[in-house]
């Protein structure tokens, strides 16, 4: 059988990076294609190539085996080829409806709202999918969002589907529900490229999976002739990734209590709604649920960036009910934020500056109100040594750097405070299993010395391993706290989804 | 360090002053032979404004063809104020050694370059300081708008004048009373309406400004900004228009009556002829209808021959010398005496008017 | 196919000529219309430069004229730092100027008392104005380039108002200025020229600001404020406050450069003090890039081509307006510069 | 009376509406533009030149379209392709046009031509007080009010209308979409310089036929006020510009009635104004939703690595 769509050694380089080097890839009629690679293999590089939004500096696009150039999105959308970005590409200002019609070529000039909205709305309804198509983007969930995009796909009529880590703001649940109508997409013929770090979904969708590294395809396999482990060396070859071993403790005092806290709706976030739990000293407390069911919002009382409507949080005997974010990380509260680029760094400014971004104001990194360069160098060479940083020149600004490395920025300069406790939202989202590894053993390490952990985050797989305890979070209430030796999957699934237990 | 770079300074500008006061000395012209003019104009608008600045540099286009005028530059859209020193001082370091400056504003900057330049005349326009080698020149339009008030006063059937003023300084007021002094003399029943548009230069509004005057049935239009807007605003509503500063019978055929004008060519070639002969000495010349600096446009074939010959008979007065327009009594438009039964304004009162006269429908703003 | 790549490493090298190129460009755009207008561009050229900087005087009335536009090119810059647009550094001029001559003219302050009087309510005023936008962007999220803008509006009518109206010199024959100030709370000048102590003060500020954003922990804040408010909002800055606080900061420093203009250069408050200082201030600081002393040597090659635009005028009889379209077609030309400085060019032929 | 004042408030306000209108179109697509000034003294000179040799007010209007656009293509290649800094280049647009009028607009400084008329709509101009003051306009004014009305139903119920606003909210999204990101661009910049230019040309064919250096007055940069106290929405830019306009337009008529308030402090009113607005606006936002375009300002580069 010959492939609907073959890349065939496609070299592109940005500024400094030769982000692919001579790929290869093929996509039969009717497959799910897993692309799997650590981050930084050029996964999203080569799907934007297939998008059209990047032009190759070599290779070809073969489709029905006539060679496609691709200068635009729309001769890639025109090629039958659809793609779900990992941040979305939805005008969120506008409705679902018109970010629908957006990706819709073939209506008039001047259009009907209503005949419009009746033919999407049959459209949808085909696919069981409810969504008010009136509501602004920005209202919906990121689990909706997801929907509005592949509604804009399906109407396109796409032949190949690229789905770019499309699980990594879902419940298991609504994973679950993705991966059915993947399937069932798979069924009518379409083929889909599937991109994700999660062994678990791979294994379960994969027909075929196509190994990249450092920008070239390594290996194709088929199902059947793969599993995890198998994989996991291929992805990450020779780099040894950490080991690390949980020891048993026994925690007594209590680091940490939060009692009966109420806060405030952000956006569409759920309230934290009589949110009570203590933390206790060198614990590992894991906090489950889906996206948007408060864990925000509870990360950010906790270190200050909101304040409760009501309620009490109290740290080694002093109130931070009302704290800034200043306060709370001088009573010892470390943050390691949701979204990295967007909260975590000062994109454009050096390693160096980005250590200090909690702690400029120290007596250490200053002299009166000049700045300390000397300290601050120093500091910046320790923190670099500790955590094997990989920085560009001195002065490299930090976006520059991989997403791993930007990680290890930030929980570098969080835990050089010595913090008490620490607040870790997704801690290794977009992470590459190598960085994760690394990510993990650190936590462990500060766990060693007796550091409390608040570790939110949805990869259950990450909480099972790590945490000492489980709390489940639904619609900014405790559905249940389990014990991660004793409890199962299904067990937090359900909680997860608002259910209790017997 | 400070001090070589300080002394370096002092050095090159002992250098330099030593230098071009001895090309001065090389300079000078035996007098019998007369001086040779290298004049140099210092303008406040663009010479495109089609009103102030053009028409001075009509002037200055008269100056030129002057024989012994070597040169005539000038510079335009100076800002008043400080700005205009450097450009006052470039001037005269390239050795214009006549430099007129034909704007209000450039009064404190010219009085402060003359000092620096001795040998350099210098004339500004509209000012009251003068030194030794600054005299001062200004015209005394109030006199055509005078009679262009008797035209207007004669020739309106509402008896409402507008008049569009620009900003509330003593030569737009002066230029107002005058004016309504003249329609009252011929139509004591009439009565100015005044409009301020806070501009010179601003077209849209200025017609605007015309436009709430002829709603309020005006019927004969004059103003005293540099574009002929607000007389088209009259042409269009078919009322009468009375221009200012140059000729423009032309752009406005249908409402033209008159104009009050400027011929500044007139005292620009007496200025260069006085640096030419050595004749100059500082003076503060304050011109009217007797030297030409002033005039009216000719009056169109609206105007009837009787107020043609009315207004003519007035010219020809004042063109004589018996300047008599702000002589007592004259009230204000508050009611109060401004100008007392026998006694006439001074030209030092006339420089710093700050009242409206009786008829002048309207108010200062401040 | 023409294609644009990022270049990787920008070469400083290559960086630093860039703009020089693109300003010999502009130059020789500007030379061909001179030609059109039958004036030899050389001529005109060696003019410029002899008018601003071929004799003392001439340098000291470049740096005359570059004064207000370091002070004003510094507060627009500490805003952009913190990604904030200031475009009504010429609101702030008027505004300082308006303090200074307050204090000049009915505080009763004399002699050097006076001199600093003017000096702080000039700041005072500026920043205070400023700092309105500073406030509304700040607690409200109002777009400050909009209210920058009509506050300059505002703060001109303003000026007109008070020297038409109560602040008219009693003896000035109702011209709308007010008294001159007394000399003895004017800035002192260079010898004979009107280069004053206003550009000592610039080029201290300029080292104030360089030292206050580079090195201080302030600088630091507005910097983490500048390329992320959500990380400096998480470091505990409190963006709020910054914001109104460099707002202030970039609004005394235009309003101080209202204070040098009327204490150093008119003596005295009327209309138009500013010459769109505030407009070419932004250029400035965008051509500076980041640094105060950036603009510092750009306020002086503005001033060079302001200056040097008289003699178009007096020697080539070359309208003022060209001197405007001189400006503009140069920085087109270092706008498009700037994208070749940071894409290559590459030609290759078409796959197909 | 009032039938006066709207009449000239219309009068007024009719430039500053196609300007408006004009960096409305721009703004929508993600251009800021501070050249309107400049674009609008180019239309007004090339509008007035051609009507004057060739004696066609059409010709001058359409003229005035496309020298604007010629001009504001200059911004648009170096803020769409290039990618450059808009306020900076905006600025730039401005100091050009200035100069580049003042330079070839020389020669035509004290001609006149015959402007346009009052063309009474039939019918209509009849109705007592609004038939004279609202129906009773150059075509210009109805243009203008029918561009209003055009620019309305094209961004909201048209297929471009839409890809144009995508492109200025998330030219991400509209490019991965198969919207041609920067082609929109550029011809809103077109389009927009070419009605700012038309708006120049309302001053020199229609309020005052003739030509002054810089008689545009300021007027450019009250547009690009306008546009925020619009929010971005053509038919509040229609009552912004009337209220603009309409603000002067009673200033001088209640001189010419006799009473008057400072015109300075009056002339301060109309920018107040516009920030009180800008803040209430602001305020009566829902979260998370902007009133401007999201990308306002900010360069697209598909290729730009996030």
């Amino acid at each position: 059988m010959e492939p609907i769509l073959k890349i065939d050694s496609v070299v592109k380089t940005f500024p400094g990076v030769r982000a692919l080097d001579g790929v290869c890839l093929n996509i039969y009629e009717g497959e799910i294609h897993t692309l799997l690679g650590e981050n930084g293999a050029g996964k999203s590089t080569l799907m934007n190539v297939l998008n059209g939004l990047y032009s190759p500096d070599s290779g070809n696009i073969v489709i029905d085996g006539s060679p496609y150039i691709f200068k635009s999105p729309k001769d890639s959308i025109r090629a039958g080829i659809g793609m779900v970005h990992q941040h979305f590409m939805l005008v969120y200002s506008h409705t679902v409806f018109e970010n629908i019609l957006l990706a819709v070529e073939d209506i008039p000039f001047f259009f009907s709202r209503k005949r419009l909205k009746k033919r999407i709305t049959e459209i949808i309804r085909k696919f069981n999918i409810s969504i008010d198509l009136d509501e602004p983007i920005w209202k919906l969930s990121i689990g909706q969002q997801q929907w509005v995009e592949l509604i804009k796909l399906l109407l396109r009529d796409c032949r190949v589907l690229i789905l770019d880590e499309p699980t990594a703001v879902l419940t298991p649940q609504e994973a679950d529900r993705l991966f059915r109508f993947l399937k069932q997409l798979r069924s009518e013929g379409k083929s889909i490229i599937f991109i994700s770090h999660k062994m678990r979904e791979v294994m379960e969708l994969s027909d075929r999976v196509t190994i990249l590294k450092k920008g070239s395809s390594v290996k194709e396999l088929l199902r059947g002739s793969f599993d995890e482990n198998i994989l996991a060396g291929l992805m990450i070859g020779t780099d040894d990734v950490p080991v690390w071993e949980k020891t048993e403790k026994t925690f007594d005092s209590i680091i940490l209590s939060i009692e009966h806290l109420y806060a405030d709706k952000d956006k569409n976030m759920s309230d934290l709604i009589d949110f009570s739990i203590d933390l206790r000293k060198g614990e590992i407390l894991g906090i489950a649920g889906v996206a948007g069911n408060g864990q925000k919002t509870l990360a950010e009382v906790l270190t200050g960036l909101k304040n409760p409507k009501a309620g009490k949080i109290t740290t080694g005997g002093t109130d931070i009910t009302n704290a800034d974010s200043r306060q709370s990380h001088i009573a010892g509260i470390a943050h390691v934020p949701e979204d990295r680029k967007a909260m975590g760094i000062a994109p454009e400014m050096s390693v160096d500056d980005n250590l200090i971004l909690k702690s400029y104001k120290n007596k250490k990194f200053r002299k009166l109100f000049m700045q300390n360069r000397k300290a601050i160098e120093e500091n910046a060479r320790e923190q670099i040594d500790a955590f094997a940083i990989k920085t560009g020149p001195k002065g490299t600004p930090v976006r520059l750097l991989s997403g791993g490395n930007i990680q290890k920025v930030i929980i570098a300069r969080e835990l050089s405070l010595r913090p008490s406790v620490l607040v870790a939202l997704y801690p290794t989202r977009g992470l590459d299993i190598g960085s994760a590894e690394y990510v993990h053993k650190v936590i462990m390490d500060a766990r060693e010395q007796d550091m409390s952990t608040i570790l939110i985050s949805e990869d259950l797989d990450e909480l099972l391993k790590l945490s000492d305890r489980i709390a489940v979070m639904f619609r900014g209430e405790i559905t249940g706290v389990v014990d991660p030796k004793k409890t199962t999957r299904e067990e937090i699934g359900l909680l997860m989804s608002g259910e209790t237990l017997p | 360090m400070k001090k070589i770079v300080m002394s370096a300074i002092l050095a090159s500008f002992l250098l330099l002053f030593g230098c071009s006061k001895k090309k001065e000395e090389e300079v000078k012209v035996p007098a019998d032979t007369g001086k040779e003019i290298k004049a140099a104009f210092v303008y406040v608008g663009p010479v495109g404004d089609g009103g102030w600045t053009f028409a001075h540099d009509l002037g200055r286009q008269v100056m030129a063809k002057l024989p012994y005028v070597k040169d005539v530059t000038f510079i335009e859209s100076v800002p008043e104020g400080a700005e205009s020193t450097r450009i006052i001082t470039s001037l005269a370091q390239k050795g214009y050694n006549l430099i007129f400056t034909t704007s209000f504003g450039y009064m404190d900057p010219t009085i402060e370059v003359a000092s620096k330049f001795p040998d350099v005349v210098f004339m500004h326009c509209s000012g009251y300081k003068a030194a030794e080698n600054v005299g001062t020149y200004f015209g005394r339009i109030y006199q055509p708008r005078y009679l262009s008030g008797m035209v207007a006063g004669k020739m309106t059937k509402t008896n409402i004048i507008g008049y569009v003023a620009a900003f509330p300084i003593p030569e737009v007021i002066r230029g107002i009373n005058a004016f309504t002094l003249g329609v009252r003399s011929v139509n004591p029943d009439a009565v100015v309406k005044v409009v301020w548009t806070q501009t010179w230069f601003d077209p849209a509004k200025e017609r605007d400004a015309a436009d709430s005057l002829l709603d309020v049935k005006a019927d004969v239009i004059t103003m005293h900004q540099d574009t002929p807007a607000p007389l088209q605003a009259a042409e269009k509503r078919g009322a009468y228009a009375i221009g200012y500063n140059s000729d423009m019978a032309a752009q406005v055929p249908g409402a033209w009556l008159t104009a009050p004008i400027w011929n500044w060519g007139s005292i620009y070639t007496q200025v260069a002829e006085q640096v030419h002969n050595g004749t100059w000495k500082s003076e503060q010349l304050w011109y009217g209808l007797e030297h030409n600096l002033v005039d009216m446009a000719p009056m169109s074939k609206l105007v009837p021959e009787d107020v043609q010959a009315l207004v003519n008979e007035k010219k020809a007065q004042l063109a004589s010398g018996n300047d008599d327009i702000f002589t007592g009594p004259i009230k204000d438009n508050k009611g109060n005496v401004a100008v007392e039964e026998g006694k006439s304004l001074t030209d030092a009162e006339k420089l710093s008017m700050n009242f409206l006269v009786e008829g002048v429908q309207g108010s200062i703003p401040e | 196919m023409i294609r644009f790549e990022k270049r990787k490493d920008i070469s400083k090298y290559f960086a630093m000529t860039a703009p020089f190129v693109s300003v010999l460009l502009a130059l020789t755009t500007a030379g061909c219309i001179m030609l059109f207008a039958g004036v030899n561009p050389l001529k005109a050229y060696m003019g410029m430069f002899h008018e601003s900087l071929g004799s003392v005087y001439g340098i000291t009335e470049t740096l005359v004229k570059a004064t207000p536009l370091i002070f004003t090119g510094l507060g627009v810059s500490v805003a952009f730092r913190m990604k904030i647009w200031n475009i009504g550094a010429d609101g702030q001029l008027y505004m300082g100027a308006i303090g200074a001559s307050w204090v000049a003219l009915f505080s009763g302050l004399t002699g050097f008392a006076a001199m600093i009087g003017m000096f702080l309510a000039a700041a005072f005023c500026g920043g205070l104005w400023a700092s309105v936008a500073g406030f509304l962007k700040a607690k409200v999220r109002v777009n400050e380039i909009i209210v920058t803008l009509l506050m300059n509006y505002i703060a001109a009518a303003w000026v007109s108002y008070l020297v038409y109206g109560p602040w008219k010199d009693p003896k000035g024959f109702n011209f709308p200025i007010t008294q001159r100030f007394s000399p003895d709370i004017m800035l002192s000048h260079f010898m004979t020229y009107r280069l004053n102590t206003g550009f000592l003060l610039a080029v201290a500020l300029v080292i104030i600001l360089y030292i206050l954003v580079e090195k201080t922990i302030w600088g630091y804040e507005i910097k983490v404020i500048g390329d992320n408010p959500n990380a400096a909002k998480y470091a505990g800055i409190k963006i709020d406050r910054s914001i109104i606080g460099v707002m202030f900061l970039s609004g005394a420093l235009a309003g101080i450069a209202g204070y040098v203009e009327v204490a150093g250069v008119q003596g005295r408050l009327q209309e138009g003090i500013s010459q769109g200082y505030g407009y070419t201030a932004i250029i400035v600081a965008w051509l500076a890039g980041r640094s105060a002393i950036g603009v510092l040597i750009v306020s002086v090659i503005m001033a060079v081509i302001l200056v040097g635009g008289d003699s178009l005028q007096i020697l080539m009889q070359l309208p003022v307006a060209f001197v405007n379209m001189f400006q503009g077609l140069i920085l087109f030309f270092i706008l498009a510069s700037d994208f070749f400085i940071h894409n290559k060019i590459s030609i290759r032929r078409s796959g197909k | 009376m009032i039938e006066i004042l709207l009449y000239a408030t219309i009068k007024a306000g009719t430039p500053l509406l196609f300007a408006t209108l004009g960096a409305i179109i721009m703004e929508r697509s993600g251009i800021i533009n501070l050249g309107v000034e400049g674009l609008m003294l180019v239309g007004a000179l090339t509008g007035f030149s051609v009507a004057y040799t060739t004696h066609s007010l059409f010709l001058g209007v359409m003229a005035a379209f496309f020298a604007s656009m010629a001009a504001g293509a200059i911004h648009g290649f170096i803020c769409v392709y290039l990618r450059g800094n808009q306020i900076v280049s905006g600025l730039s647009l401005t100091m050009f046009g200035i100069g580049i009028t003042s330079l070839f607009g020389r020669s035509a400084v004290g001609l006149t031509i015959h402007g346009f008329d009052r063309t009474p709509i039939p019918l209509l101009s009849k109705i007592p007080v609004i038939g004279q003051a609202v129906f009773n306009h150059d075509v210009l004014v109805y243009f203008s009010v029918a561009l209003v009305v055009c620019i309305h139903l094209f961004l909201y119920k048209s297929r471009w209308g839409l890809h144009l606003r995508s492109v200025g909210e998330n030219p991400a999204a509209a490019d991965t979409s198969g919207v041609n990101v920067n082609l929109y661009r550029f011809s809103a910049v077109l389009i927009g310089s070419g009605l700012a230019g038309i708006g120049g040309a309302y001053l020199s064919l229609a309020y005052t036929p003739f030509w002054v250096e810089n008689m545009s007055a300021g007027r450019g940069w009250i547009a690009v006020a306008l546009v925020i106290f619009a929010q971005w929405n053509s038919t509040r830019a229609l009552a912004g510009a009337y209220l603009f306009g309409g603000i002067n337009a009673v200033q001088l008529r209640m001189q010419a009635m006799g009473t008057s308030l400072s015109p300075h402090l009056l002339m301060m009113l109309p920018y107040i104004f516009t920030i009180i607005v800008l803040i209430f606006a602001t305020m009566r936002l829902e979260k998370g939703s902007t009133p401007e375009p999201e990308a306002l300002g900010v360069p697209y580069d598909r290729e730009d690595r996030k």
